[in-house]
């Protein structure tokens, strides 16, 4: 469940469900996405941008926004400064302006690989400013989730942006301009429990990992049996939580209809 | 280390028992010289505790307001509305099909006018504390704080919420039915309301479960509550795989009144008597009160659009990085 | 639990529940509640109207509509003739004008000896000008319920009943004026799936029956164990679904506190 | 009296497979003489099987219109929505914990126009018949259906709902998630709908159930539908105690389009092909689609104000009495 990263190799890799192996071509033609299982690998907020939105369409923004360490706490700039050189960005979130099948569009989209997706004040930052964008434009705002929660390393701050952000998805639903999520693996914690759950749809990738606390917290504050697809995509559109759990290969496609029908009346000038 | 607050005031506690005994002795002695001698004993004793109190909490360390704010026997929520409010009508449910009791709230009056009270709940007993989830709060918690957020707006009652959670209720039925959409749902309404609200951190602001009803215009926290990310044990176990370093994570998390000040994260500290809220429930109920009032007379003076827009602003300046602007 | 009738007999009765003997004297100085077990007995709209509101402020609206035949449904003629004999009273509902502690209100009292309490035409226009009442004067409305459903013989007129009721009560929550149900024994099926359930607060009485199907047809219709208090107001209470369960002792002292608090910013003109 | 629509076609099935019968024996014939008066008898059967449901559809009996609103060949929603929309995209989820597959719903596109498309579904196959727990909606599905009106009001797209379940969900699991408050709350959001809205019975109206999406500016039923404010069996049962004289029961209710229309409850009859909309799906598809189309068109000329003051009106007439001013 937890890795979804293919074991790499020159020329093929392994998926990381089935373990079968894959030629790196065919697995890239296929959205990272294993044909023997359907096995929905994680992806890099670029390729993700690339196989989602029209081609050449994505112009980023906010790329000069940095963290800083205002808590001074622990390891966290080491930590951060290496995932700053490995990753070559600021930070897990990539946001910006693109367009779908032409309509143009605000988006975020979030890279699980640098520092498990957290939400800083950067992240949240963007995330907001996403949402203005959308409000200020009347462009629906697409938003690629991928986090495993808060970034603790900034403390408090890091909990106020989840009303930040939530604040933010509450201009764009008063102004009555769409704003969607998509549920990639894992989207949990203190961001499922902000403004990825209060989208006006959500969708989700298979099998993507979606919940509150780790599978352990859960299991040590609750008493009833854990159900097999705990915490999965699959168990949140069970209990109502998404609306739709797409396949990466219709995402695209999805958007497009959904951006197409709710976005065509904006009612703010 | 200790562990808890029961530990941490051991040897208060044992001072305190002893000047009981005292008292009990001198109340029952006959020779009256005797009697004098220790009255003067007993002068020295109750010298000393205050000494002693006044020492311990002069510089709590965060790991003791850790422990301070999570004392069962600091005034809780209900407590509260019940010290500084009247007519308190508590209603229940999320018309949804559940019910929880870790999440309170209704309409009330506090000097004369009405409000919506909606808090966090703990509980003393053993049957409150299953009762009241320990003050893990359940969607359905969060769900009728929403519809009372709605009843709120609809006539024109201000909101004052009381926050007090370890953290949300993160069981497998709690997650079944949402904890997350509920949470972030509850945070959504907060900022739709045009009504003024006022949150005040009274004990534990335990990460998402706390900022699910704090999402106020006035953000208030008790000298000596918390207000946190994480729960600092969480955090020592992931950071060092040691949750019994809950001392170290506390300082890092910066998880005190003071800190949440400093970065403006909150607009007031309400002062504790001393030796904390629990040792003296009418002062401090009268100090919430009176900041409450404070903050309120303010609110007052603001259109609805003025409310909803302030609380806005008052949230999206948090955050402090590098905006890449100066070099 | 279905007979809420004491059995009478000259100067005592004998309760529904407990079944012991009580002095009428005792039985109603007590409000119809049995001194020994608490049993709630159920009470005339009159009695009702007494026990609630401040004395001599009730005045009475609408007494002059009486239902008519319009399916020409067989025996509902005859029934109603009787009904309306009987009770010396057009319909279960009555409505009005009254004052609570001083505070002017728009209240409806429904009393289940009039062929159950059901609504049709006339019950359902009752309801709909009493929150009218409230909506156009800005005064709150009360309703106490007590029904078996919506009333068969006028078959879809009956049903679109719930509709109408409903979308009164939506009026009073656009315009901020409040509007109280007190669910007394039994709110059900098409009333407590209409109006009783959207008002801004719901108080019951201690056992009322409350639910959207009989017994037997909920037991048919459900795989699931029956819970020994189904569909009593305690059931409803601990799921989500009334705000309260009051004593009849404290209702008007309840319906008091909640009338000042929430009653006192009219946003209409 | 026939309790299905299955028994009560019978004949006319039994027509119908012999005919089927001797076209598929043409179809082999060799000799061309046996082959051209074996051609007129087939088309002399088929002059019957016409004039039979001719007669059979002519004067249906509010019970036969029961048993033919209930035929599991009749199209449901999603046979509509699948001819008269493209672009459907089925949004799912109360977002409270639960979800429901007898109500559906999602935007969808109909004459190039968005559109919020909301009903309930019945299934034909054992495994979604389940899946829909029999058209018979729960709790979860009307509060499904209460966020997709709220998506339409936000995003201003005109709410189409097909009516089609012989009732709500009655069992101790949809009552202990308030059932009741479930329809209710539908019914009062869709009085807060300041977009146009329109209602299709389709096949059943079954109470309750029914209504809980149906609270719509314009109400239209077909011919062959039904709209009850109890199932038949059910009022045979509670007044003669026979549940079997559902026949009965069907004719004292008036559940059928016309009385529906003769007592102004709804707005228009869709006329159903010869021998009812199962028996040419395109068709029926065809007169529902232009149906839908024409109302909208008229609601498309008023403002949100009237919209939601018409719909208000529309349900305010209702109720057949005597107001006591004529004597
Ligand atoms: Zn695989
Ligand atoms: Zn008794």
């Amino acid at each position: 469940m937890s890795n979804r990263e293919p074991n790499k190799a020159e020329g093929f890799l392994q998926c990381a469900n089935c373990k079968k192996i894959i030629f790196s071509v065919d697995f890239e033609q296929n959205l990272s996405v294993c044909p023997y299982c359907g096995h929905h690998h994680r992806l890099s907020a670029s390729k993700r941008i690339e196989i989602t939105f029209d081609p050449g369409s994505f112009r980023e923004l906010d790329q000069e926004l940095s963290s800083l360490n205002p808590l001074d706490f622990p390891e966290y700039a080491e930590k951060l400064a290496s995932a700053v050189e490995k990753q070559q960005t600021n930070d897990s979130m990539t946001s910006g302006l693109a367009a779908l099948d032409g309509i143009p569009v605000c988006v975020a989209v979030s890279d699980f690989n640098f520092m498990g997706g957290s939400m800083g004040a950067v992240n949240g930052e963007k995330i907001t400013r996403t949402l203005e964008r959308a409000a200020d434009s009347g462009n629906p705002a697409i938003i690629f989730c991928a986090s495993g929660g808060a970034r603790m390393q900034e403390g408090l701050l890091s909990l106020m942006q989840m009303a930040k952000t939530t604040a933010a998805a509450q201009r764009c639903s008063k102004l009555g301009v769409p704003y969607f999520a998509v549920f990639s693996d894992p989207t949990m914690a203190g961001v499922l429990a902000s403004y990825a759950s209060v989208a006006d749809v959500i969708l989700a990738e298979p099998k993507a990992l979606v919940g509150f606390a780790g599978l352990r917290v859960s299991k040590q504050a609750g008493v009833g049996k854990v159900p097999d697809d705990f915490q999965t995509a699959e168990f949140a559109l069970h209990h109502g939580m998404i609306d739709r759990v797409v396949p990466r290969k219709e995402m695209r496609a999805t958007l497009i209809q959904l951006t197409k029908m709710l976005g065509g009346f904006k009612t703010h000038v | 280390m200790s562990k808890t607050h029961k530990e941490w005031e051991r040897p208060l506690k044992e001072l305190e028992d002893a000047l009981l005994k005292l008292k009990e002795l001198n109340r029952r002695e006959q020779d009256p010289a005797t009697k004098e001698r220790r009255e003067s004993q007993i002068s020295g004793f109750e010298a000393r505790r205050d000494r002693y109190v006044e020492v311990m909490y002069a510089n709590l360390g965060p790991w003791e307001k850790v422990l301070v704010a999570r004392a069962d026997n600091r005034p809780y929520t209900l407590d509260y509305v019940q010290a500084i409010c009247h007519n308190f009508v508590e209603l229940q449910g999320d018309r949804n099909g559940f019910t929880d009791h870790a999440i309170v709230g209704g309409p009330a009056m506090i000097d004369g006018r009405p409000v919506m009270v909606v808090g966090h709940q703990k509980g003393r007993s053993i049957q409150e504390r299953q009762l009241r989830n320990f003050g893990y709060a359940r969607p359905e918690g969060y769900r009728k704080a929403i519809r009372l957020f709605e009843m709120a707006e609809r006539f024109r009652l201000p909101v004052i919420t009381f926050i007090d959670t370890p953290g949300a209720d993160a069981g497998v039925e709690a997650e079944s039915r949402g904890i997350s959409e509920a949470i972030a749902a509850s945070i959504f309404k907060m900022f739709e309301l045009t009504v003024p609200s006022i949150s005040v951190i009274i004990g534990e602001g335990g990460s998402g479960g706390a900022i699910g009803i704090a999402a106020s215009n006035k953000v208030l926290m008790l000298e000596h509550s918390i207000y946190s990310v994480i729960a600092p044990e969480g955090c020592a176990s992931i950071l060092w795989r040691q949750a019994d370093r809950g001392a170290d994570a506390a300082k890092a998390l910066k998880l005190t009144a003071q800190c949440a000040l400093d970065f403006d994260l909150i607009d007031a500290i309400i002062p504790e008597p001393k030796g904390g809220a629990h040792r003296d429930w009418p002062t401090i109920c009268a100090n919430v009160k009176a900041e409450i009032l404070s903050h309120l007379a303010e609110l007052d003076t603001k259109s609805p659009a003025t409310i909803n827009q302030d609380r806005y602003d008052r949230f999206r300046r948090m955050g402090v990085f590098n905006d890449g602007l100066q070099p």
